[in-house]
């Protein structure tokens, strides 16, 4: 087996603005999520764990802390000999200009000389705000034994949500004879997910020519996958069943954090065989002071509990003093809610405080408060 | 700041722990549910600027090793720096020919290479933190041949039966060094940390093998002590070390006082050690936690109360533990009862409903053991 | 010892223009030299032999290649827990949209929250394009010692050159009094090298202020310094003794690796307490045939030599026939002399091919001969 | 592919190599210059896209376990794959009870651990590239309890001796292995090289200790022939085996003729070794160099003739060196004359004038030896 005959390109390069404050000042995959990872390590883990050597990362937005986060591959392993997980932000050439990614399909082309510096046979493009776990390694498989010239992930949505996705209709064979961005009337309900794995020769033809097209987009799912069933090319639909979650909201954000205190959630972040790697932080062990009430909760290391925790997901570092209460929350990294405080149906932005006896939240909510700043305690 | 090497060694004869050690050596025991033993002294000397740390394992060194890898959790360049692990035949713990100073001669050649002038010597069976850069400097400045770091402590007398004192005069100039035989409350404990020349310490290696085969390098300083600038150095803060059983489950257990933690632990001085990439723990509805440290990947549905809990660990519904240090990936199963217990790595409380030992002499599940 | 107390800033955004077809597809930083090494090695193992943890790398020109080559930074080390190489390019942010990098002061400016992250308390700013090897923390002792805002490595040129370079007037103490940018007359010989280390906070502040100026240049030489010596801030110069070199034109390239000739040359490249670290190709060892004739040379790994090499550098993977002859030149990574060939006095760059006979180069010719494309054989 | 684990085993019994085994396994032994013997194999893996790979390694673990590291110049995932070095507890290299079966038997739990459902054994004493992945389609497809891969060879009668050999039927199943005891000279030689599942491997060493203390895992397999379905693979390219201080040397100076060493060397298969980060080798004025392999880090001011040069060498003024292999940082001092010669590490050739050995009997010079 050669090695690197795919390689991954991973789309981070979004705002992801109904984040409101949270990606102020990071963009959406350097999100943190699950008490101590950040969207990101996702797509990242399952190429390490599908055995992919090298990863493209398109940064664009706020990109600091994101680049500086993916720099470090060691912490998915990969950064052994001929591996790595390179930043791939917008760049100065010879004959053009610095200029912003006009789209998804845009940032592939800009970066074609990276890609073609690896020799590929296989491109898999992915998106780096999506929660889920899944072995790339089948579906290139079933990419091959398909004999497939594009293959796209999907996955079964209920019928009635599926006008807000891009479905893909197929024959019996699982070969994509319609795509339809966000139809009205759907005609099936796979969802594509945004993973595709591509021919290399093949996508660099259609990018090349895609880069001049005046009319297109320049986007995967607007022109290039189109494109393609326009021009007759096979195209498979590979079925995903597992967890899946594109968190686009603070209330979708808060829903993912909440799906990992059922008790037999399916994104099993406990599972040794599919490890989800992230920073190594260094900090204390996870410390459970003598008026902890804990019921119901993800708690990670670097946390001092003396409250009351239910039903909620506490971060690297965060703190609940004697005597304060956190119900159907979020508590983000280094969040302190200081003694008397109550925070109820509420997600707490990194490093803010919860003064004494303040009252954030409130059962009844529709959505979820976002609490991005620091709140004043009641004397 | 003047260049120095370091050296953890815990080949000493003295430190023989039982239970535990068969698996694996001092360094390579787990602390605080996600440490083990040899991270503080490592994380000490990488903290300090020495990024060249020699680590002398003996028997048993598969734990030891991985653990260690290259040394990069430990924020060592793995360049420029080097955390290197050497080994010494003569591997029967038992063997009282086994001492430090025979490691050393055994890789002396590895010893003679470094290009730095000074070496920090500090063993791999002691929990505390210092800056020996700050101790370097101390050294240089007070012109002394050896500087030795001590612990003043005031229970000398049924604790520490196993470690060196010294006997300082007003000038904290050491006058003689020998074990401790509990005679007095009041001593200096000898932290087995020294500051010298390289080239004296590869003179002091010589001169105890021509003087005894069973020399170690703490008796070839005692020697010399009337001939040479001893200079003791005081250590504040938290200071464990681990000879026996006992103070392995003493200095754990102390560790759940947060008070107590702060007193080891400080912000600008990370405490590296090798992640498992576990996820968070998970606390079930039934679950009841108090007054104990937690490690990652746990699934616990039972109570805990004044415990550590290694990574990976289940407590089962109904299952009660306390006072108790729990390994990695052991299980306590369901409506068992675990009390003043060191509970090994990946044992199984499944079958018998009690296990309890009288707080004053704390039982031991071993690796593995389903019982 | 805290550590961190110093981080490194390489300014590797210079296109370096006159260095021709070289620097088409790459950035300058990024060129071959010494036979294994780029140029941006010396920098970064710099850093690493002074112990330094966290490096920045100021990108902006066709990058990819420098991009990818310094975020692997287990080549100088730099991949333990805290540590780290990042590539900073030109970002958009919630307040700014994409932009090129102003000046050198500029592109710190820009990343000031990256530096603020680590909260140094110095920071070393760095040329990514010039070959020497020092100890930045005997620089960083003396800055300290002299209590000084800021330091200022210096070389002594010979004073007839000293025109062509930015001179610092010294007092007797070793404080910098004035600051000419290549003087018409100097008064000193002692020439910038482009290295500083400041105090973070000051230089944060001047640099807050220096952003909003509309009439700077945003340079470090022409607007940083000259407002510091305004201000009576107190900046040394630390002398530099040593083997130095800017390599700007192909002649310098040249040069540099032909001083590696020299029996005792400067740069030493062979001492083992101060390695130049680089990346770790994966090639067969060098292969000397039965017709090889080899005097005078700097050969590496890689190679396979069967034809005469007088006083010549050959780069990793370079292979010369039986026949063929090479003198008084480089021969960039992978480039081929087929037999009988004759390459005199020129410069052959990666991969290109000399074909059967050809002739390139001259020994009266004045300047090198760049080769930047195939040249076909005669047959 | 299958997904298979692989163990890079030479701690068997039947390899002795007099001379440079006293300092490191063979696994550690330089090879071409810039290569360890261990390399081969722990590549084959690597390429194959292996990235569990156990090395079991014996006595003197130090140089072995510092070249191997934590995999990552192999370009194994540190997180999801794993170089795992499991030491033997029984070192002595001449005691007869020191089979493989025995290492197996001491680390059975890290082998329990694998989740793969193959394994690949392959020996840390012999040179060869191949890809295991094909090995591993064959094997399953061929529905075989074990393969093992053979070299065709027709030097059987005075090479090979400390090898076993292969007797095959002609649908290429094995019907025994013995040891080759120079009886004919076309042979298959066994490669030492198997496939098969995981629980088989398990049950085969559990078998192998029941029948004896002193069976190898060779050994039961040819007990097994003739119950289960032993299947032979042949391969072809470059193969050498190192068994013996003579076929060290010859191995070695075998692969200067470029022709040959294509045979072992494609593009698409990289062969990792650690990298020392010397710089290139400069060549003075005075030098001469022809048909020889020079590793970086060289001065060469002499003449080289059909030798291997390793790393950080110097061969001053006037020095000739023919037909031998100097291993890193000697010295070949000025005016010197070395020729069918092994020049172990650090070794110094400066007093003596000539150190020529017959052609047919190599000489070897000590690591650091001063002569």
């Amino acid at each position: 087996m050669k090695q690197n005959s795919m390689l991954a390109m991973i789309l981070a390069g979004g705002r992801g603005s109904r984040l409101h404050d949270l990606t102020n000042k990071m963009a959406k995959p350097a999100v943190a999520y699950g008490g101590k990872y950040r969207i990101i390590d996702f797509p990242l883990s399952n190429c390490a764990n599908s055995g992919i050597d090298v990863v493209g990362v398109l940064t664009q937005y706020e990109s600091v802390l994101l680049n500086s986060y993916v720099a470090a591959g060691r912490r998915w392993g990969l950064d052994a000999k001929d591996s790595g997980v390179f930043v791939l932000p917008p760049r100065e050439k010879a004959d053009a200009n610095l200029n912003v990614y006009r789209g998804t399909a845009d940032s592939i082309s800009q970066n074609i000389d990276f890609i073609d510096s690896y020799a590929p046979e296989y491109v898999l493009i992915l998106s780096g705000d999506h929660i889920y776990k899944m072995n790339y390694s089948k579906m290139l498989a079933e990419h091959k034994a398909n004999n497939a010239d594009a293959t796209i992930a999907v996955i079964e949505v209920p019928i009635k949500e599926a006008s807000r996705f891009g479905i893909m209709n197929t024959n019996e064979t699982g070969r994509i004879v319609e795509f339809e961005e966000k139809p009205e009337h759907p005609k099936s309900n796979l969802a594509s997910m945004g993973i595709y794995i591509f021919n290399w020769k093949q996508l660099r033809k259609m990018l090349v020519a895609d880069m001049k097209s005046s009319d297109s987009s320049h986007d995967f799912g607007k022109d290039i996958i189109p494109a393609l069933l326009d021009n007759d090319k096979t195209l498979y639909a590979y079925k995903f069943k597992g967890y899946w979650k594109d968190v686009g909201t603070i209330d979708s954000l808060w829903e993912a954090n909440m799906d990992l205190l059922n008790n037999n959630n399916e994104l099993d972040l406990n599972d040794p065989t599919w490890k989800i790697y992230t920073e190594d932080v260094t900090t204390l062990p996870q410390y459970v002071g003598p008026d902890a009430n804990i019921g119901c909760a993800f708690i990670t290391q670097g946390c001092i509990i003396d409250g009351e925790i239910k039903n909620s997901v506490l971060f690297t570092g965060a703190k609940v003093k004697s005597g304060a209460r956190v119900i159907d929350s979020v508590l983000m990294p280094g969040a302190v809610v200081e003694s008397g405080a109550m925070v109820t149906r509420a997600l707490v932005a990194d490093g803010v405080k919860i003064g004494k006896g303040a009252v954030v939240g409130s059962p009844d909510s529709e959505n979820i408060a976002l609490i991005a700043k620091h709140i004043k305690g009641v004397e | 700041m003047y260049s120095a090497f370091g050296i953890v060694n815990s080949t000493g004869k003295r430190i023989w722990v039982d239970g535990l050690e068969v698996y694996r050596p001092i360094g390579a025991f787990s602390f605080m549910g996600r440490y083990r033993v040899i991270d503080f002294p490592i994380s000490n000397m990488s903290n300090s600027g020495i990024d060249r740390i020699q680590v002398y394992v003996g028997k048993n060194p598969r734990s030891l090793t991985d653990h260690l890898g290259t040394g990069r959790h430990y924020n060592i360049n793995s360049k420029r720096g080097r955390l290197h692990v050497l080994f010494s035949a003569n591997t029967d713990e038992h063997d009282i020919y086994n001492t430090d100073v025979s490691s050393y001669l055994e890789n002396m050649e590895y010893i003679e290479r470094m290009h730095n002038p000074y070496v920090v010597i500090a063993p791999g069976y002691m929990i505390y933190t210092t800056d020996y850069s700050e101790l370097i400097d101390n050294h240089v400045k007070s012109g002394a041949d050896i500087t030795m770091m001590y612990h003043s402590v005031d229970n000398a007398k049924d604790t520490y039966l196993n470690c060196n004192i010294l006997n300082l005069n007003k000038q904290k100039g050491v006058l003689s060094i020998e074990q401790n035989n509990g005679s007095a409350k009041s001593r200096a404990i000898s932290m087995d940390t020294y500051v010298m020349k390289k080239e004296l310490f590869i003179e002091l290696v010589q001169k105890a093998k021509n003087t005894s085969s069973l020399y170690t390098l703490a008796d070839i300083i005692n020697d010399e002590c009337s001939e040479r600038d001893v200079h003791g150095v005081a250590h504040h803060g938290f200071f464990a070390t681990i000879t026996d059983f006992r103070s392995y489950y003493d200095a754990n257990l102390s560790l759940i006082d947060f008070k107590t933690a702060i007193d080891l632990f400080h912000d600008d001085w990370p405490i590296y050690t090798k992640t498992n990439d576990s996820c968070p723990t998970q606390y079930f509805e039934t679950a009841s936690v108090k007054n104990s440290i937690v490690s990652n990947g746990c699934l616990i549905e039972g109570t805990v109360e004044h415990s550590i809990i290694g990574r990976g660990v289940m407590v089962k519904k109904g299952a009660v533990v306390r006072n108790s240090i729990v390994l990695a990936n052991s299980i306590i199963g369901a409506n068992t009862h675990v009390e003043n217990q060191v509970v090994d790595k990946r044992a199984q409380i499944q079958h018998v409903k009690e296990v309890i030992s009288a707080p004053e002499k704390p039982g031991y599940i071993k690796r593995g053991d389903v019982i």
